[in-house]
């Protein structure tokens, strides 16, 4: 019995343990090959403090949208339309603020649950009318960033913002940046509520069998519901941080998120059929693919590459198929001894 | 009736912008226009058909605008390059196909999941293709276009080039054994293995067919212009899914037929045009495009919960 | 690109470029960021959101990284030198006046834009409208529809432009695969020469179509020689070379440009017709 | 298909011999050296306990799992690397326990990919396909549209498919994996009297079954398998009940229904006239008392466990009024069931009864989170000593209550769902097939526990296809046919006055 208990517990920790791996020989790499001193005699690249926190910084939002995404998977779901929301929120935050004369923090509460209710009309969809997650969120993808735009008519941009707003996306408070604390935060709820409590229960219940879950009596409409406000409401902190980090609000942010969010919540593990998956592991793939690709805009200096941009993208990819691989490697291989010599005609 | 309720609703929402169209925008209604907005689409038609393999099968490949840019610019390069037309086409396809059964490997001998893989490939293959190319167009020789054909003509055989494939794979899908295979395969695909079907080389040829046709639709592409635009399949996935999915296949399998396809992709291929013909501001076009995916599946949303499904 | 790198040979100092292939504010904010922390000598930007940008490139500024703007410009306190092929208004007054030309000054026309939000596309498109309602009252801007950059999108929003506006005189596209697009539309539709098409662009991208006739202007800024001015000024700059105040600046084979204010001018624009087309490879 | 055209070569040899066949999963020993052999023309029974290795056997054969090691010989010759497709060429057909269906397409298309040879590029032909579906399940008694999507069938109606399968494919190897589970009286007579024309026409059958009447009535010899071994074969001839017991579990036992020792109390569920339009439900009254066991018969499709649904507020009563001590209740949900304190174990274990990928702990306390985790919050302490304690009443054989349940063997599964219902301590029980699959000893335990509960008051609605298990465990048994309940019986009444009742009234419900 005790044998079993650490094999079942040896796969549910297969998939992160290697991450973590590839995460720490990335890391390694970049410092070792992406620190040198220039010619001030200042050292600079992958290895100072500040760019340990430019990562931490530029990783936020698409962090949170991707600690918004995992339960949403793990339910068998999927909402495409996080990034346009973050787009839509910046926006009727700017608006709120600017032109509504509000103070910040009533329009960034005011914004909170306007992402929540977007959140809700995609749930409504999906749960009262029983409509495919992928098609309601294609056409809130849409219709989030086309409301965005047409609000804006494509170029109103807010910005002006106070100094103590700006705090929050482009400072440090107690020597880490700011809106990590608020990243650790949600990452630290979404973990308590998909691991500790009866809610990640029925999540993971919901995305391997609805009609069971339906028959042990969980309620399964209401949590599909909270899945996916939580994720407009996530949405909706990440707009707000996006818009204190960059100064400004405009109808484009945010633009292609969801894709990497996406990218960040399966490379750590989680299934996309529903059912398994982690928050640890959403974060881990979110520090991979972060520390990949500021690692490889810090190379260049040493090796005098000039395509970061392409070569990030280029070894995401790879990185991702070779998580994949490795995660299957076992069992092919067990598959394989186990097969009997010759196949009969 | 009942089975293709799904089907019903999306084309009478395409009937609905259509009649819009008929009764606010008639001009919309000139031949030589509407010809070519239909060889326009004729490409990503080519897509669908065999998209809706993939998704009917269980699986997805978000991979297909990568691919599509990858075959129209060796496509393009052939071309400049000399080749003459009727080589150029089987290379292309080619190209499709062998990009499509490296997807196919990963998923059906790995068996990895679809959407990870390909968004990999997606990846891979896009910013390889900056990497190499740099955004830069290729010029194509004289006579590649419309094959050598001249315009009308040529429009009219990519037109009905992808409406026979529609047709063809349409009527496969349901009369041809292989086709129900995929469709039990979708549905099940361990009770498909039990059977004493083979799952996993199914998966993998769907995928290398969907690779052909995204090669052969990157072709019919490159023949519209005189240039190769190495960014030309960018967003081809999400329109070629957005219009499958709207068409009544499932993405998680099993369901669906070509001919919802074909109304969703018509649907959403009507949007741009018809606002533009309606004379409606562009920033509203997104937003109109999805209200417009969510009504087309609302009515069927609302059927499928009055009749108690099980 | 290539101008830059020439530069940067002739003058022995290390370039690093990095562009988003898509236009992407937070994208370009987290490169400069990265360059911060680098510890580069100078900064150069072609801003891609003029209010975003500048925060990252005041705390540049703070950290005594010289910073330049090039193409778009950023907010004026967040950088030293703006070099300046030309500024906005001298591009959209550039296109408007040839656009008036070609049609005679009367007539509908349409515009194909990269996307309703790209800081850079909006600055040109104003300036277009400033310029029409000011000089041009019996011109009129019937569309304006985006196409991602994308040549093949341009062309189908091109077509529905045609059929649904049949008194279209010309369409003007403000971003490079614009151009080819609409013109392959207007050629399809078989309407070449009764609706004009013009535009930003390349001439290689283009030669084919102002050759046949379906395009009639090209204008450009000279890429390459932008990018070479720009490393001649980042690296004086970075010399001390260039101060505030300064009236010109020497460029190596370009010669001698002047500066108005913090602008670096280039000069004007180019404009490629069927006339002159044959003498340019790029 | 012409079972002539497979000669075979030599007669002397068995049909199918299996020789020292082993199998592990992961670190757990399924099979380790079973020897089997099946002749033409016999009808041969595997015995054993729930998890003994019956369905990985038979897995092995159909070419479904890879043996570890060991040899299959078929009809003389050695067989190696089967594959599904393989074995179905050699005339291997199975009825799997698990129904191996496509939930998306119709019956008659479901039929013919498991039939249908031929190359991959060949015409469909859907008249035949829908001609021949109709066919077989004639032949069999099932009244089911070709036309019908699997999805939308009942768990018996889907075991009845998976028996035309079988019987379409003119096997000379057919494998039956409690085919009757979930089959009802009549529906059970049909199938025998096809296994009895099977063996008439020289199939091999290997017949899987946990109710021991059958095996008397139908098979040749029995081989028991006890935890992955053989330990015998015997003719049938000879053997009784309490031999053949013995040699499953290894221990004397007894089949008896245990006694009913309390007294029912005061009437805790009254339903009045109650219908569900969608469900075929219609005018079912009856009142189930406190401590009363109330057993349900009919035929399969009499709508019993749609009524159970109704109950459970799957499929709202449209009419009528249901009410549970004395407070008129209006079902809308699972959730308000529970609330008011009925259960229910579905019929269909695999789609609605356990999730088959979630431990077994997370299973048996899925029902309970409000009681069990009253903040919330999860207390793995509690949730796994309450599965061990369950894994030790009901006898449950797995590696652990970590382990997932799709490890488990069918009446393993059984006993988990089970368990997450006994585990709410509900008022009302409504028990659809509580002891399908499960083995002796595991079944009189379950009626045990039945039992108790019923002492200490509980209502217990139990349905069940297994006609002696509800005679001689209700106290009154209520007869459906048609969607209505058309007679109540008293408990002690024999199988054939249930059984008039039950076809009598389809036939004037017909008329
Ligand atoms: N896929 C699997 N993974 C792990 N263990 C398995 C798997 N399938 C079966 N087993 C184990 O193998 C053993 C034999 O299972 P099997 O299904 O053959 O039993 P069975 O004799 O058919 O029982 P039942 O009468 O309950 O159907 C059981 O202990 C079961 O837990
Ligand atoms: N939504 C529905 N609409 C119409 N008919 C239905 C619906 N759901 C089930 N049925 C049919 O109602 C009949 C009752 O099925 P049910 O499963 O309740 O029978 P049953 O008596 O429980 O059989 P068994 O006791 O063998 O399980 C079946 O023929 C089933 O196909
Ligand atoms: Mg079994
Ligand atoms: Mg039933």
């Amino acid at each position: 019995m005790n044998t079993a208990k650490r094999d079942w517990k040896a796969l549910l920790t297969r998939h992160e343990m290697l991450l973590l791996y590839v995460l720490i020989a990335e890391w390694l790499f970049f410092y070792f090959a992406g620190t040198t001193t220039n010619r001030r005699g200042v050292v600079v690249g992958f290895g100072t403090m500040d760019r340990q926190f430019d990562i931490l910084r530029h990783s936020c939002e698409i962090g949170l949208l991707a600690l918004a995404l995992t339960p949403v998977i793990i339910t068998a779901g999927i909402d495409l339309s996080v990034g346009s929301l973050l787009g839509l929120c910046a926006i009727l935050f700017g608006q709120l603020w600017h032109d509504g004369g509000l103070p910040i923090p009533v329009a960034a509460g005011l914004t909170l649950a306007l992402g929540a209710l977007a959140g809700g009309l995609n749930a409504t969809l999906i749960t009262a009318l029983r409509l495919p997650p992928l098609i309601v969120t294609l056409g809130t993808y849409s219709l989030f960033r086309g409301l965005a735009e047409a609000i804006t008519r494509g170029s109103i941009t807010y910005t002006g913002f106070p100094e103590t707003f700006l705090f929050v996306g482009q400072e440090r408070w107690l020597g880490l940046p700011t809106q990590a604390w608020i990243f650790f935060v949600v990452a630290l709820a979404v973990w308590l509520l998909v691991h500790r409590t009866t809610f990640g229960r029925t999540f993971r219940t919901i995305g391997l069998a609805p009609e069971g879950a339906r028959y042990a009596g969980l309620p399964v409409e209401r949590r599909l519901a909270l899945v996916y406000v939580l994720a407009g409401l996530i949405a909706a902190i990440a707009a707000i941080i996006y818009t204190a980090r960059l100064g400004q609000a405009k109808a484009d942010a945010g633009t292609g998120y969801e894709l990497f969010a996406i990218t960040a919540v399966v490379l750590g593990g989680t299934s996309i059929f529903g059912g398994t998956g982690s928050v640890h592991g959403t974060l881990l793939g979110v520090a991979a693919i972060a520390v990949l690709k500021n690692g490889l805009a810090c190379l260049p200096v040493v090796m005098g590459m000039n395509a970061a941009e392409e070569m990030s993208g280029l070894l995401t990819g790879a990185l991702l198929l070779l998580a994949l691989t490795a995660s299957v490697l076992p069992k092919i291989l067990a598959n394989f001894r186990s097969r009997p010599h010759a196949p009969a005609p | 009736m009942k089975t293709y309720f799904r089907e019903l609703s999306v084309a009478a929402a395409l009937v609905v912008v259509l009649l819009a169209l008929a009764v606010f925008a008639p001009a919309f209604y000139q031949p030589q226009p509407l010809l070519s907005l239909l060889t326009r689409e004729a490409p990503t038609l080519v897509v669908a058909c065999g998209m809706a393999l993939v998704i009917i099968s269980r699986q997805i490949d978000i991979s297909v605008g990568a691919q599509f840019s990858v075959c129209s610019v060796c496509a393009g390069l052939l071309a400049a390059r000399g080749w003459p037309i009727y080589l150029v086409l089987p290379a292309s396809a080619a190209c499709g196909a062998f990009l499509g059964a490296l997807n196919g490997a990963l998923v059906a001998g790995l068996r990895l999941p679809s959407i990870v893989v390909t968004l990999a490939t997606m990846v891979t293959l896009r910013q390889g293709l900056n990497l190499v190319r740099q955004g830069e167009f290729v010029n194509l020789p004289d006579g590649v276009q419309w094959l050598g054909l001249g315009q009308t003509a040529g429009q009219w055989l990519i037109v009905l080039t992808a409406l026979g494939f529609l047709v063809a794979f349409g009527l496969g899908l349901r009369h041809l054994a292989a086709g129900r295979f995929v469709y039990a395969v979708g549905s099940d695909a361990e009770a498909a293995r039990l059977a004493g079907l083979r799952p996993q080389l199914a998966t993998f040829l769907v995928f290398v067919l969907l690779g052909a046709l995204t090669g052969l639709a990157a072709m019919m592409n490159v023949a519209q212009s005189p240039q190769v635009q190495p960014l030309s399949g960018s967003g081809l996935e999400l329109k070629v899914i957005a219009a499958v999915v709207v068409g009544g296949v499932a993405i998680s399998g099993g369901r669906g037929n070509l001919w919802g396809a074909f109304a969703g992709l018509l649907l959403l291929a009507c949007v741009a045009p018809a606002l533009t013909h309606l004379h409606v501001e562009a920033y509203w076009e997104k937003a109109i495009q999805g209200a417009i995916i969510l009504l087309a599946v609302v009515a069927d949303g609302l059927r499928s919960r009055k009749g108690g499904h099980r | 690109k290539a101008g830059a790198d020439k530069a940067a040979k002739e003058l022995g100092v290390q370039l690093l470029f990095d562009g988003p292939t898509d236009s992407n504010a937070a994208k370009q904010n987290e490169i400069v960021e990265n360059w911060i922390t680098l510890g580069v000598d100078v900064i150069a930007v072609a801003a891609e959101n003029k209010e975003g940008i500048s925060t990252a490139l005041r705390k540049a500024q703070k950290q005594g990284i010289k910073v330049l703007t090039y193409d778009a410009d950023a907010m004026t306190d967040a950088r030293s030198f703006f070099v300046n092929q030309a500024t906005p208004e001298g591009i959209g007054q550039g296109l408007m006046d040839e656009a008036a030309r070609l049609t005679g000054g009367e007539g509908e026309f349409a515009m194909i834009v990269a996307s309703l939000t790209a800081a850079n596309q909006r600055e040109w498109q104003k300036h277009v409208e400033a310029r029409l309602k000011e000089k041009y009252p019996k011109m009129k801007l019937v569309a304006v529809r985006p196409c991602d950059d994308l040549k093949d999108k341009a062309q189908s929003e091109a077509t529905a432009m045609l059929s649904a506006n049949p008194k279209l005189k010309l369409i003007m596209a403000i971003c490079s695969p614009g151009v080819p697009g609409a013109a392959e539309a207007v050629k399809q539709a078989g309407q070449t020469g009764k609706v004009k098409v013009m535009g930003l662009g390349l001439p290689n991208e283009n030669r084919r179509y102002v050759k046949e006739g379906v395009t009639d202007s090209i204008i450009l800024w000279n890429t390459g020689d932008l990018g070479y001015l720009t490393i001649y000024a980042g690296v004086a700059l970075a010399k001390d070379e260039l101060k505030q105040g300064a009236k010109t600046l020497k460029a190596g084979s370009l010669g001698t440009f002047s500066i108005v204010g913090d602008n670096i001018l280039l000069g004007k624009p180019f404009i490629f017709n069927k006339a002159n087309i044959d003498q340019f490879d790029f | 298909m012409p079972i002539t055209l497979r000669a075979l070569p030599c007669m002397s040899s068995p049909l199918l011999a299996l020789s020292q066949l082993t199998k592990s999963f992961g670190g757990a020993r399924a099979l380790r050296g079973v020897n089997f052999e099946l002749q033409a023309g016999e009808v041969h029974a595997l015995l054993g306990e729930n998890g003994a290795g019956k369905s990985t056997l038979i897995k092995i054969v159909t070419g479904a799992h890879q043996p570890d090691g060991g040899t299959i010989t078929v009809a003389g010759q050695i067989v190696a690397g089967l594959t599904p497709a393989a074995a179905h060429a050699l005339g291997i057909a199975c009825i799997y326990q698990q129904p191996a269906l496509f939930p998306d397409l119709t019956v008659a298309e479901n039929i013919a990919l498991r039939l249908e040879p031929g190359s991959a590029l060949r015409r469909v032909d859907w008249p035949a396909r829908r001609t021949r579906a109709h066919d077989l399940l004639a032949r069999i008694g099932a009244s089911i549209a070709p036309t019908a999507e699997v999805r939308t069938l009942s768990m018996p109606e889907q075991q009845l498919v998976e028996i035309a399968c079988a019987l379409g494919a003119g096997a000379r190897i057919v494998i039956m994996d409690e085919p009757t589970a979930s089959l009802t009286h009549k529906e059970q007579h049909l199938l025998y009297a096809v296994v009895r024309d099977l063996r008439a026409h020289g199939v091999g059958v290997i017949y899987i079954s946990h109710r021991l009447e059958e095996i008397f009535m139908l098979a040749d010899r029995v081989t028991v398998l006890r935890d992955g071994q053989s330990v015998g074969t015997h003719p049938v001839d000879g053997l009784t009940e309490t031999a053949l017991i013995r040699l499953m579990v290894g221990r004397e036992m007894t089949q008896i229904y245990p006694p009913a020792e309390s007294v029912p109390g005061e009437t805790l569920l009254t339903v009045r006239d109650v219908g569900c339009a969608a469900s075929g439900v219609k005018h079912v009254s009856f009142d189930v008392r406190a401590g009363e066991i109330f057993g349900l018969g009919g035929l399969v499709g009499a709508g019993r466990t749609e009524l159970a649904r109704v109950l459970f507020g799957l499929t709202p009563a449209d009419s009528g009024e249901i009410t549970l001590a004395g407070r008129r209740l209006t079902l809308r949900s699972p959730q308000e069931a529970i609330a008011h304190g009925i259960a229910y174990v579905p019929e269909d274990r695999r789609r609605h009864g356990v999730v088959l990928d979630l431990p077994i702990a997370h299973n048996v306390t899925m029902a309970l989170h409000r009681h069990l985790f009253p903040t919330s919050w999860l207390r793995f302490g509690a949730e796994r000593s309450l599965a061990l304690e369950f894994i030790r009443d009901l006898a449950v054989k797995c590696a652990g209550p970590a382990a997932p349940v799709g490890s488990l063997s069918g009446g393993n599964q059984q006993k988990v769902s089970l368990a997450r219902w006994l585990a709410t301590k509900p008022r009302l029980l409504i028990l659809d097939e509580p002891t399908q699959g499960v083995d002796v000893g595991a079944k009189g335990e379950i009626h045990r526990i039945i039992r108790r509960l019923a002492r200490e008051g509980l209502a217990v609605i139990l349905i069940s296809s297994d006609l002696p298990e509800v005679l001689g465990m209700s106290d009154r048994i209520g007869v459906m046919a048609g969607g209505t309940l058309t007679a109540i019986l008293p408990g002690h009444s024999d199988a054939p006055t249930v059984m008039a009742a039950a076809l009598g009234s389809t036939e004037k419900g017909a008329a």
